[in-house]
């Protein structure tokens, strides 16, 4: 008998555990308005557009920053955002997600891709179900976007940290680069093009000596900048073009007390960069704003959406605050670019650093 | 000596025998020396007894190779600053160690601690971030408490609703992992957001030494302590050698467990605030993976699987060569690529020389029998 | 003794029946529908909850061969590297000209010789156990991913090659018919072969197996290369759907897998649980997903919802014992 | 005050299914040794589980001293006094004898929790030299034989110094030599005025030691008798409920042509040059003390292990098993030593435990025929007469001899003409025996060639056509039918110039 007992209470458990995580998803909709769930929990069916936005993974601020940025775009021409992101960065994750938000049938997509090939099919088959479909900050191939939002021009990333670094240490010595995961693109194209930068005559005397890994978990980071400063004991400056990076090679040099000694620039939030701009273990450092590529993501896509564009070269669409944007060729695909990275340093990072 | 003792034991034995024999003046055959030691009963222990033994030596004498070689590469290795270097970033993994082997050592494992080690750094450092007067001691004190809150839920499953170890930890693992975002709401907390006295935790010296080694220092001499001079602590081993046995004993089998993962949740707790410390940011995906990192420490330290035997001198060797591992292979310049598949081979290598040793020396036992 | 003649039948009770395990996914399965078809208008949609398929499946085609690793009583959790490695050895090949087909027989190939190997390790060398060398062969496949692709990811396959993972044949995902004929196939093997009794007595008693006339050791070896094998296969949809690979797709599978299998009520002691309830795992936990992720449930939510089923579902017969002793 | 140390009344306990108690008596008088005996699933064990305080009786009273008392757990029991030696030694392999001794009531300082470690190590050592083990305290505990444990186990109960200690069935590993060392033992605590229940399948350890017997059946009570008061036939009538007309029913089979013959087999550490042949239909007794190398022998034959030197002719050619498998296809079969380990899988069906060996049989290219199957299960089963409802009981429900009736069943399943059986009366009652017994004869008669390893004297002088007795690796003697006698056997067993000898061993 108590055995039936336990099979009701089975049935019961598991009714209230689900839609007890519904209803708690629920109130995240009420609760906080920076939650994905939000908007789409309450199942609204009203005419208004369906926007989503797919970003590498859960529970990064740059991504929560960009998220919101796109969220305003949206909301600011009534329509409807949805916010999601895996918990791990894999394709494998975005791929699923793009599968549930066809089955939405949504209007938009707009993704951040943790794989430039691998969510090809995915998005071929969303624009194939007539969703419009564009990427922002790391693009995916040009096959599977209308158009990707550029946050900023990866050769003038890559020429411009160079440029920096050695302006720090004063055009000559040696300097090494702390990056992501061995297998992140953007960071990989901004070290080739780091690269071809060093080709230029001018930095002659200056010479990278190793690029290190800290496949962006704050452990490793720690271990390869140790192990840089280790290995090559006259090492000048650290490039590191990666928020988790930056923040963990600054830590170091904090700890170690090589500030002046060894110069840190490269690409990082300012909220986590501040302490050590600050106190000028790095002198300065570059990022574009993320709001504002989310935001301007929100903007190409209602464009796309409302047919203002097609993502062909030469269309012309007003974003919001950032006022009017062209679309430029970008290899074999096209892109809006959002403009020249932007430099944090002693004198701006203060009022940045609570921005995000 | 276990070995000596093995053979030593029976014949003599069975002389005594006869001695008592005598005394209750007893018939002739019975004080003929008999007892030859039951062959499935013999090896087995006293062989892994003498294991424990080899197998630290030989751990041992690979770190020194090890060292020399990198040393040979890299002249810089062996330099008291990265040595503490080493030790410092060594720390939170050998503290996690510990809790391990309790809980290996009781037949179980716990693939939560990653995720409980983030909750609870990421709880401490939203708290010093609210309240950045709070002295550093109360933050590591609250998440020490997060810590024992999991490990006591882990030990509930465990003990009360007996599930097995594996599941139960892997399901809370995920519940952890996602409480920790649902806590920081996709945030991250950074070091200008963490008063100084909180960083302090991590880079603060005693005497020279880095307080995360003072810490795990202080953390391993109380567990020896613990393990090898406390009723307590002798029970967890005697729960992982024979659980039925310790029932008839009267020893609560189930406090001992729940006790054993309630301390792997606090030594993870105080793991997450000095992470957070010494890193100076929280983030949701703190340490995702870890475990496996804790466990194979373990398993290099000789801790075995099926339970009942470990060693605190044997992990701290365990975590130490994982330390220099992950030291040494970026400077001697081991491309990032390869790192991946040194690190398991030599973790593979490592138990197989274990067993290739066990089984050596079971062979010269029998040798050593003449029949 | 007077020799006493035996009943033919074998009593059965309505109780039992209903008490299975099985029983209890159903019920949790039906749970789920209700509560998806409440939440979210698309759920209930023919093509949706077909598509949907897709792209929970990969990971179902290891779940077979775990099952009975686990019966057995080990436990492979190097499944997700045997992916990436086979998975970029194919695409590596194929990217230096070996053609598509014969780059896809030897992805199954690498595959299997992984498996064999964690076998071979396993049975050779007994006193270690199955968690300690596949934790180790699991980093080591994955190193070798990592050798050899370096930072890239291989992809640009032929267009056909999509099919594995995004076609339909008859109105019906190849990937789930595929699924389904390997499904019946293993449960064939598991419940009607001599095999499969073999693999549950061992599972039951290693040693009486052995005395028994059972080449235990044989029998593990089959068991972890099957899953090797399977992993391979896997890899071949998962690529396919990917359209690129790179070392670290297919990270962390081995524990959705194993949870999968537990919540299908195989017992990681060994000897116990049935194919079928693994099968209905692989569906409760993948609709579940795709029905929390069409009304765009956080991903923290869910990790925390699939964690607490698991634990859930795993306590319910325990309390039942608990009440008993 | 009463006269009785220790006094159970009408003690009852159920456990789901099954009523492993039913309204028991039972007296103990201080200084006395008291022998319970009963058929396996007699309720002996939970009986004392239900003094030491493991399990609470659902109804009936206990009495120490004449008061009444209740144990809610094992230390209770602990403290009043009362502590059991199980039938398997229950002990920690990994710890140290001192802790084993120690364990559940440690030597801790009053203050500072901490262990006493070298107190506990000297009283282990005082303990142990009494006992007259002479191993060190600190070794470790699954280092030791299994007599060297037991000794382990009564020292532990020293060490409470208990009032009334329980042996249950802590002969059951022993060899003859070895018992006589514990009844020594056990007499000195009694003299020391200790009361000992003694619980046991061998008649000769209740006639040795005790002065009163009582005994169950079936969980129920059925009298208590002074030992010199009660024949040894009423003994077994009361035990098993009916006459055991004959308990060796040895058939008279014919000898038939030479089916296995081993020349020189040995293995480094277990057994050297061991030679012997079997014949048709002989049954050959394979004796001596445990640890003589008896089972490895007989697993080198049946395929487990790899013997390192020596030659196995079967039927005139030479044949060296690889695995059982191997040397059951050849027609060798194994009853193993440990039926629950070794032999069943206890978690399945009767059925399948019998078809586990022979699943080919069944089956068309892997394909199991589960009908095919189950008839041939249903006729094993009965002809070895299973007492069980079907064949889809589970083999854990069955008592110890019916347990050993389906794995002879499953010998049966394969065709095989030589068997080898390991102790296949081992810790089964009486009324079991006889019935196995006529098994093994009846498969003698049949023309199987049966080695049948045994520690029981009068089991191998009852049923044996040959006897070879091992000591230490190696075959002493050989005896005929006729020629055997206890007396022999032990002369052979045990070794005359052993002492020097196992100095030079152990060296």
């Amino acid at each position: 008998m108590k055995k039936f007992m336990a099979l009701g209470m089975t049935a019961v458990l598991s009714m209230s555990l689900l839609a007890g995580c519904g209803g708690n998803n629920n109130n995240e909709a009420s609760g906080s308005d920076a939650k994905p769930s939000s908007s789409a929990a309450s199942g609204s069916t009203g005419a208004k557009q369906k926007f989503a936005i797919i970003f590498k993974n859960t529970g990064n601020p740059y991504g929560e920053k960009e998220m919101e940025g796109f969220k305003k775009a949206i909301e600011e021409s009534g329509d409807e955002a949805i916010l999601k992101a895996p918990d791990q960065p894999t394709a494998e994750a975005q791929i699923q997600m793009i599968e549930e938000l066809i089955s939405q049938k949504v209007d938009s997509i707009a993704v951040v891709g943790n794989d430039p090939d691998a969510l090809q099919p995915a998005l071929k088959k969303a624009m194939n179900a007539g969703i419009k479909v564009l990427s922002l900050d790391s693009a995916v191939n040009a096959d599977s976007r209308m158009v990707h939002i550029n946050q900023a021009d990866p050769e003038r990333i890559g020429r411009t940290l160079i440029q920096g670094v050695s302006e720090m240490i004063g055009g000559e010595g040696e300097i090494a680069i702390l990056s992501a995961t061995s297998q992140a693109t953007n960071q990989n194209t901004w070290i080739e093009w780091m690269k071809k930068e060093l080709e230029d005559s001018k930095y002659a005397n200056v010479k990278l000596v190793k690029v290190a890994y800290g496949d962006d978990l704050r452990d490793k980071s720690v271990s390869e900048t140790e192990a840089l400063l280790k290995s090559y004991p006259n090492l000048k400056g650290i490039i590191a073009p990666t928020t988790v990076g930056i923040a963990a090679a600054g830590k170091v040099l904090t700890d170690k007390g090589l500030k002046g000694k060894v110069m840190l620039t490269g690409l990082g939030l300012p909220s986590e960069m501040a302490e050590y701009i600050e106190s000028g273990v790095s002198p300065w450092m570059y990022l574009w704003n993320p709001i504002d590529v989310g935001y301007l993501a929100g903007y190409a896509a209602e464009a796309l959406v409302d047919g203002t564009i097609t993502g062909a070269i030469g269309e012309k669409f007003t974003a919001g605050t950032l006022g009017e944007k062209e679309i430029i060729a970008d290899g074999d695909g096209t892109q809006v670019m959002l403009g020249d990275p932007f430099k944090f340093d002693s004198s701006n990072i203060a009022e940045w650093k609570s921005v995000y | 000596m276990s070995m000596n003792n093995k053979g030593g034991s029976p014949a003599p034995t069975a002389t005594n025998a006869a001695a008592t024999a005598g005394a209750s003046g007893a018939p002739g055959p019975a004080g003929r020396p008999t007892a030859t030691p039951a062959p499935a009963a013999a090896p087995k222990a006293s062989l892994s007894a003498n294991i424990a033994k080899f197998r630290e030596l030989g751990l041992l004498a690979f770190i020194v190779i090890l060292a020399i070689g990198v040393q040979l590469r890299n002249p810089s290795f062996l330099t008291w600053e990265n040595l503490n270097d080493i030790a410092t970033n060594t720390a939170i993994l050998s503290i996690l160690a510990v809790g391990m082997m309790l809980v290996i050592i009781t037949r179980g494992i716990d693939l939560s601690i990653g995720a409980t080690l983030a909750l609870a750094g990421m709880s401490a450092a939203l708290t010093v971030k609210e309240y950045p007067g709070l002295s550093p001691l109360v933050a590591v004190l609250l998440g020490v408490g997060i810590g024992i809150v999991c490990g006591a839920v882990l030990g509930f499953l465990v003990a009360k609703i007996n599930i097995l170890p594996i599941i139960a930890t892997l399901g809370m693992m995920n519940v952890f992992r996602g409480l920790t975002y649902e806590l920081s709401g996709g945030k991250w907390v950074s070091a200008h957001q963490m008063p100084d006295s909180f960083k302090a935790i991590a880079t603060g010296k005693v005497l020279g030494l880095n307080n995360l080694i003072v810490i795990a220092v202080v953390i391993y001499i109380v567990a020896y302590y613990f393990v090898n001079h406390t009723r307590t602590g002798r029970q967890i081993y005697a729960v992982g050698s024979n659980p039925d046995s310790a029932e008839v004993s009267g020893i609560k089998s189930g406090r001992i467990l729940w006790l054993v993962y309630t301390i792997m949740g606090g030594l993870a707790g105080l793991a997450g605030v000095l992470w957070v410390a010494k890193f100076a940011s929280a983030q949701g995906d703190t340490a995702s993976g870890y475990e496996l990192s804790v466990i194979a420490a373990c398993v290099l330290g000789g801790v075995s699987i099926a339970g009942g035997s470990g060693k605190i001198s044997g992990i701290i060797l365990g975590s130490v060569l994982l330390g220099i591992l992950n030291n040494a292979l970026p400077m001697i310049n081991v491309s990032p690529f390869w790192q991946n598949f040194i690190q398991g081979m030599i973790i593979l290598i490592a138990v197989l020389i274990n067993a290739v040793v066990k089984r050596g020396i079971d062979r010269n036992n029998l040798m050593r029998r003449r029949i | 003794m007077e020799p006493r003649l035996l009943q033919n039948k074998r009593d059965f009770s309505v109780k039992g029946f209903l008490l299975q395990w099985e029983w209890m996914l159903v019920v949790l399965f039906l749970a789920m529908t209700v509560m998806n078809i409440n939440l979210s208008e698309y759920y209930w949609n023919f093509d949706n909850l077909r598509d949907a398929t897709m792209s929970f499946l990969d990971k179902a085609f290891i779940v077979l061969p775990m099952v009975f690793i686990i019966i057995v009583g080990d436990i492979d959790i190097s499944v997700g590297s045997i992916v990436a490695l086979s998975s970029v050895i194919m695409a590596d090949l194929y990217n230096h000209g070996v053609p598509m087909p014969i780059a896809m027989l030897i992805c199954l190939a690498v595959g299997t010789l992984c498996g064999y190997i964690n076998g071979l390790l396993v049975v050779k060398f007994k006193e270690l156990s199955a968690v300690i060398v596949t934790l180790s062969t699991m980093i080591i496949y994955r190193g070798i991913a990592y050798i050899l692709l370096k930072d890239q990811a291989a992809g640009k396959f032929p267009d056909w090659f999509n099919f594995l993972g995004w076609e339909y044949v008859g109105g019906i995902p190849f990937i789930l018919i595929a699924f389904v004929v390997f499904a019946i196939l293993f449960w064939y093997l598991l419940h009607k072969t001599t095999f499969g009794r073999k693999v549950y007595a061992m599972g039951s008693n290693l040693t009486a197996s052995r005395f028994s006339g059972i080449q235990t050791d044989r029998i593990k070896i089959i068991v972890f290369t099957l899953t090797g094998l399977m992993s391979a296969v896997c890899a071949l949809f998962l690529t396919s759907r990917m359209g690129s690979t790179r070392p670290n797709i297919a990270n962390g599978y081995e524990l959705d897998v194993i949870a999968m299998v537990v919540l299908g009520g195989i017992s990681t002691s060994g000897g116990k649980g049935r194919m079928i309830g693994a099968i209905l795992a692989i569906f409760l936990i993948g609709y579940l997903r795709y029905g929390l992720g069409l009304v765009n449930v956080s991903a923290q939510t869910l990790l925390i919802i699939i964690g607490l089923l698991l634990i859930v579902a795993v306590s319910i017969p325990k309390l039942k014992l608990g009440k008993k002793r | 005050m009463s006269e009785f140390i220790l006094e159970l009344k009408g003690i009852t306990k159920t456990f789901p299914g099954v009523k492993a108690l039913d309204d028991v008596y039972f007296k103990l008088k201080p200084g006395e040794i008291h022998a319970l005996m009963g058929e396996n699933g007699a309720g002996k064990s939970t009986f004392i589980k239900v003094i030491t305080g493991v399990h609470a009786p659902d109804e009936g009273d206990m009495y120490l001293d004449g008061q009444k008392v209740s144990f809610r757990n094992p230390k209770d029991a602990q403290k009043a006094g009362i502590a059991a030696i199980y039938q398997h030694v229950t002990c920690y392999p990994d710890l140290t004898v001192t802790e084993n001794i120690f364990m559940g009531h440690e030597k801790i300082a009053k203050g500072t929790k901490r262990l006493l470690w070298r107190e506990m190590h000297e009283e282990a050592g005082k303990l142990l030299k009494e006992l007259g083990a002479s191993f060190s305290p600190k070794t470790l505990m699954g280092a030791l034989s299994v007599a060297e444990q037991q000794i382990v186990e009564i020292a532990k109960a020293l060490s409470v110094n208990a009032r009334i200690i329980i042996m249950d069935e802590p002969t059951a590993a022993l060899t003859n030599n070895e018992s006589e060392e514990l009844y020594r033992i056990a007499e000195k605590l009694r003299d020391q005025g200790a009361s000992i229940i003694f619980i046991s399948h061998r008649f000769e350890d209740m006639y040795r030691l005790a002065s009163k017997v009582t005994v169950f059946r079936d969980s129920k009570y059925i009298g208590t008798w002074g030992v010199n008061e009660i024949s040894n036939a009423d003994l077994i009538v009361a035990m098993v409920g009916r006459e055991i007309t004959q308990l060796f029913p040895k058939k008279e089979a014919q000898i038939g042509e030479e089916l296995l013959r081993v020349e020189g087999l040995g293995k480094t550490g277990y057994f050297a040059d061991v030679s012997f042949t079997l014949r048709k239909g002989e049954i050959l007794g394979l004796t001596g003390l445990v640890g003589a190398g008896r089972t490895e022998v007989c697993q080198a034959i049946f395929g487990v292990e790899r013997p390192d030197k020596g030659k196995i002719f079967y039927k005139g050619r030479e044949l060296a098993a690889k695995s059982p498998l191997h040397a059951m296809k050849q027609g060798i079969g194994y009853l193993p030593e440990d039926r629950q380990k070794q032999g069943l899988v206890l978690s399945w069906e009767i059925g399948r435990n019998i078809t586990l060996s022979s699943l080919e049989k069944m089956s068309r290219r892997g394909h199991l025929n589960t009908r095919k199957e189950q008839d041939l299960a249903k006729r094993l089963a009965e002809k070895v007469s299973v007492k069980a409802k079907s064949v889809f009981d589970l083999a854990s429900s069955l008592s110890g001899g019916n347990q050993q009736k389906v794995v002879f069943a499953k010998l049966l399943t394969a065709d095989l003409d030589i068997l080898i059986l390991d102790e296949p009366t081992k810790g089964v009652d009486v009324g079991a025996k006889s019935a196995i017994y006529e098994i093994i004869s009846d498969l003698a008669c049949s023309g199987y060639g049966i080695i049948l390893v045994s520690s029981e004297m009068p089991e191998i002088i009852g049923m044996c056509d040959r006897v070879a007795v091992m000591r230490e690796g190696r075959i002493t003697a050989f005896m005929d039918r006729e020629g055997i006698t206890q007396e022999a056997i032990l002369r052979a067993s045990m070794a005359d110039a052993a002492p020097q000898q196992d100095q030079q061993r152990w060296a």
